[in-house]
């Protein structure tokens, strides 16, 4: 098998950025980017030498958090190029995206294999057939030749080529775009929730980045959310904004 | 035949399968509905428990088969030794899970979702036969895609995917997007908690050099 | 420990054996006096009888074992010959050709070429007489090799091995092909080291095959 980045302790970039932004659930807003990106290089540095794959990924990853960081530092943001910086936000959207569904497919894989150690408790019988009604069995060979044989093994060793294009995402939608078409969509719509929002979404990324855009439009006041029980479907009320409702500060919409 | 022989034929009948038997086969052996195959499945089940007896009558992958009773796992551990099945590591885990829900996905959908090459984790699962190709993608470059095998399903101990908790189960809540989200945010937001956690930790910065 | 679950996990253990399991064997792996053992299975048989249930607890070989009640037998040879499929499916023919070929092959090397486990498929070959044990890696492990018997032969109708075509217009295989995009990809190192092995045993398996 080939090297994983399984121990000692993470499975890949996104298990660790989870790891690094989620360790210290309880104070949630003492995250700060810069603490992320020293841990994330860090652990690049330590992965010295390995997987070249996951190397890389690792530096895409670290790369797009070192530009957030950098954003940060600059005093003033207005000569940055527009295209540059939705491009930026594009990234982060994409990686939080990313990571939303990394965290839900890791939770999920803890219940399989909690069903899965339930199962192996219970030993099937897997005896088979008695002697005395082998014999019963119907031939299996009819009408297998010398040559059926000779070709199912050329199958069987046949080549069998694969596309490797793991690096490629398939995510399309932005925060940013949904953001601005909720603000079209929503007064129409008045009050609706976000499963009937997704129900044309094939892929569950596209869901998670409704739901950030319904987040993000929470923050700045214009809609309300209620959601009646744990994991129950979000209803989000269009609430208007007046004239100084200051878009610009929606985190992912410019302009 | 009574009812009393067509309960007698199936409990024979699946002594000798060493796959789980589908009701419907049932039902065409004995010329019986498959409704009733059902009933006198039920009934046995019922019956193995009331009696207390070492092995159970299950509903797994499609079909009925008889497995021991998991309280007995330590004695048949012993018996079988190695009988073991070998643990999959949290990457496989992981890997098993997106083809499980995502069904049917290329190597490649899989690996935009775990951030790594998958390759090798694929090779594993299907080794164990956890998981197969299941079909090509009409699309172009006609990727392999995977989905679970029967195995899988009695693996899990599950009759089929159905059974599986839904995934929206494990969507992670709200307060675990904020944090995400946060801690990828350089906004004036967090420099001003920033500012604040400094000052917080500047205070007792204090105490804690005279304790050590 | 009551008596009760010594009943029980008695059961589980005879329920998972595919040989008669002695007495003695239970007495030690329960911790209690083999005249317990027989007392125990004793009543076993007598509830089963009184339950009229499809199976019966015998002693036989020196050991116990369940086995289908005798006038179960129509509905068992029903399920012989109508439940299983009367051909052979794909992958098992595959398997049997890998056998053909390059025996004698461990379980673990067809399992290299198929990339699936291969278990229950070589369980039915080996059932169905088409292949058999044929001796033991003398490597670490002491794998069971297998290779195809003379039933395989003469459902065939050939005299000997030789008379299989030979694998003249030899395409590369899976592996070799694998083994060589790889060797591209220098994080999976192990994995050409893995499939190189299977490409040398594949090399020289024409001639093999035909010598035998």
């Amino acid at each position: 098998m080939s090297y994983e980045v399984d121990t000692p302790v993470f499975a890949g970039p996104f298990d660790l950025l989870l790891h690094l932004i989620l360790q210290d659930e309880v104070d949630l807003y003492q995250v700060s980017l810069g603490g992320i990106i020293e841990a994330y290089l860090a652990e690049i540095q330590r992965m010295e030498g390995v997987n070249l794959a996951v190397a890389t990924e690792f530096l895409l990853i670290a790369a797009t958090l070192i530009e957030l960081k950098s954003r940060r530092l600059l005093p003033d943001t207005s000569d940055l190029d527009l295209e540059e910086e939705l491009a930026l936000w594009e990234e982060r959207d994409l990686l939080l995206a990313r990571l939303l569904e990394c965290k839900t497919f890791k939770d999920a894989s803890q219940a399989l294999k909690a069903l899965s150690n339930d199962a192996s408790l219970s030993f099937p019988r897997l005896v088979g057939m008695e002697e005395q009604f082998l014999g019963l069995m119907p031939d299996l060979l009819e009408g297998v030749t010398p040559k059926s044989i000779n070709q199912a093994y050329l199958r069987a060793t046949a080549p069998k080529p694969q596309l490797d294009l793991f690096h490629v995402t398939p995510v399309k939608l932005t925060v940013a775009e949904t953001v601005e078409s909720l603000i079209e969509e929503l007064p129409v719509l008045g009050k609706t929730t976000l499963k009937h929002l997704t129900k044309s979404s094939v892929d569950r990324v596209e869901v998670v980045i409704y739901f950030l855009a319904v987040l993000e439009l929470y923050k700045q006041g214009v809609v309300d959310l209620t959601q009646i029980k744990t994991f129950g479907d979000l209803t989000i009320s269009w609430l208007g904004f007046d004239e100084d409702t200051d878009f610009a500060n929606i985190n992912t919409y410019e302009g | 035949m009574q009812s009393e022989e067509y309960r007698k034929a199936i409990e024979a009948i699946l002594l000798v399968s060493d796959v789980p038997v589908e009701p419907s086969l049932l039902a065409q052996l004995l010329e019986i509905p498959k409704a009733e195959i059902e009933n006198i499945c039920s009934e046995l089940m019922a019956e193995y428990e009331n009696d207390n007896r070492g092995f159970v009558l299950v509903n797994v992958a499609g079909g009925y088969r008889y497995q021991t009773d998991p309280s007995m796992a330590p004695y048949v551990e012993r018996f079988v030794l190695e009988g073991q099945t070998s643990r999959l590591s949290a990457a496989a885990l992981e890997t098993l899970a997106i083809v499980a829900y995502k069904q049917p996905i290329s190597r490649m959908q899989i690996s935009a979702i775990r951030g790594v090459n998958v390759d090798a984790v694929i090779r594993t699962l299907q080794q164990r036969g956890y998981i197969g190709e299941v079909g090509k993608d009409p699309g172009p470059g006609n990727a392999i895609l995977f989905g679970t095998t029967s195995t899988f399903l009695e693996r899990l101990g599950i009759n089929d995917l159905s059974d599986l908790p839904p995934l929206s189960n494990f969507v992670p809540g709200a307060d675990i997007v904020e944090a995400l989200e946060d801690g990828l945010r350089p906004d004036q937001y967090n420099d001003v908690l920033d500012s604040q956690q400094h000052n917080d930790e500047a205070k007792p910065s204090n105490d804690e050099a005279a304790s050590k």
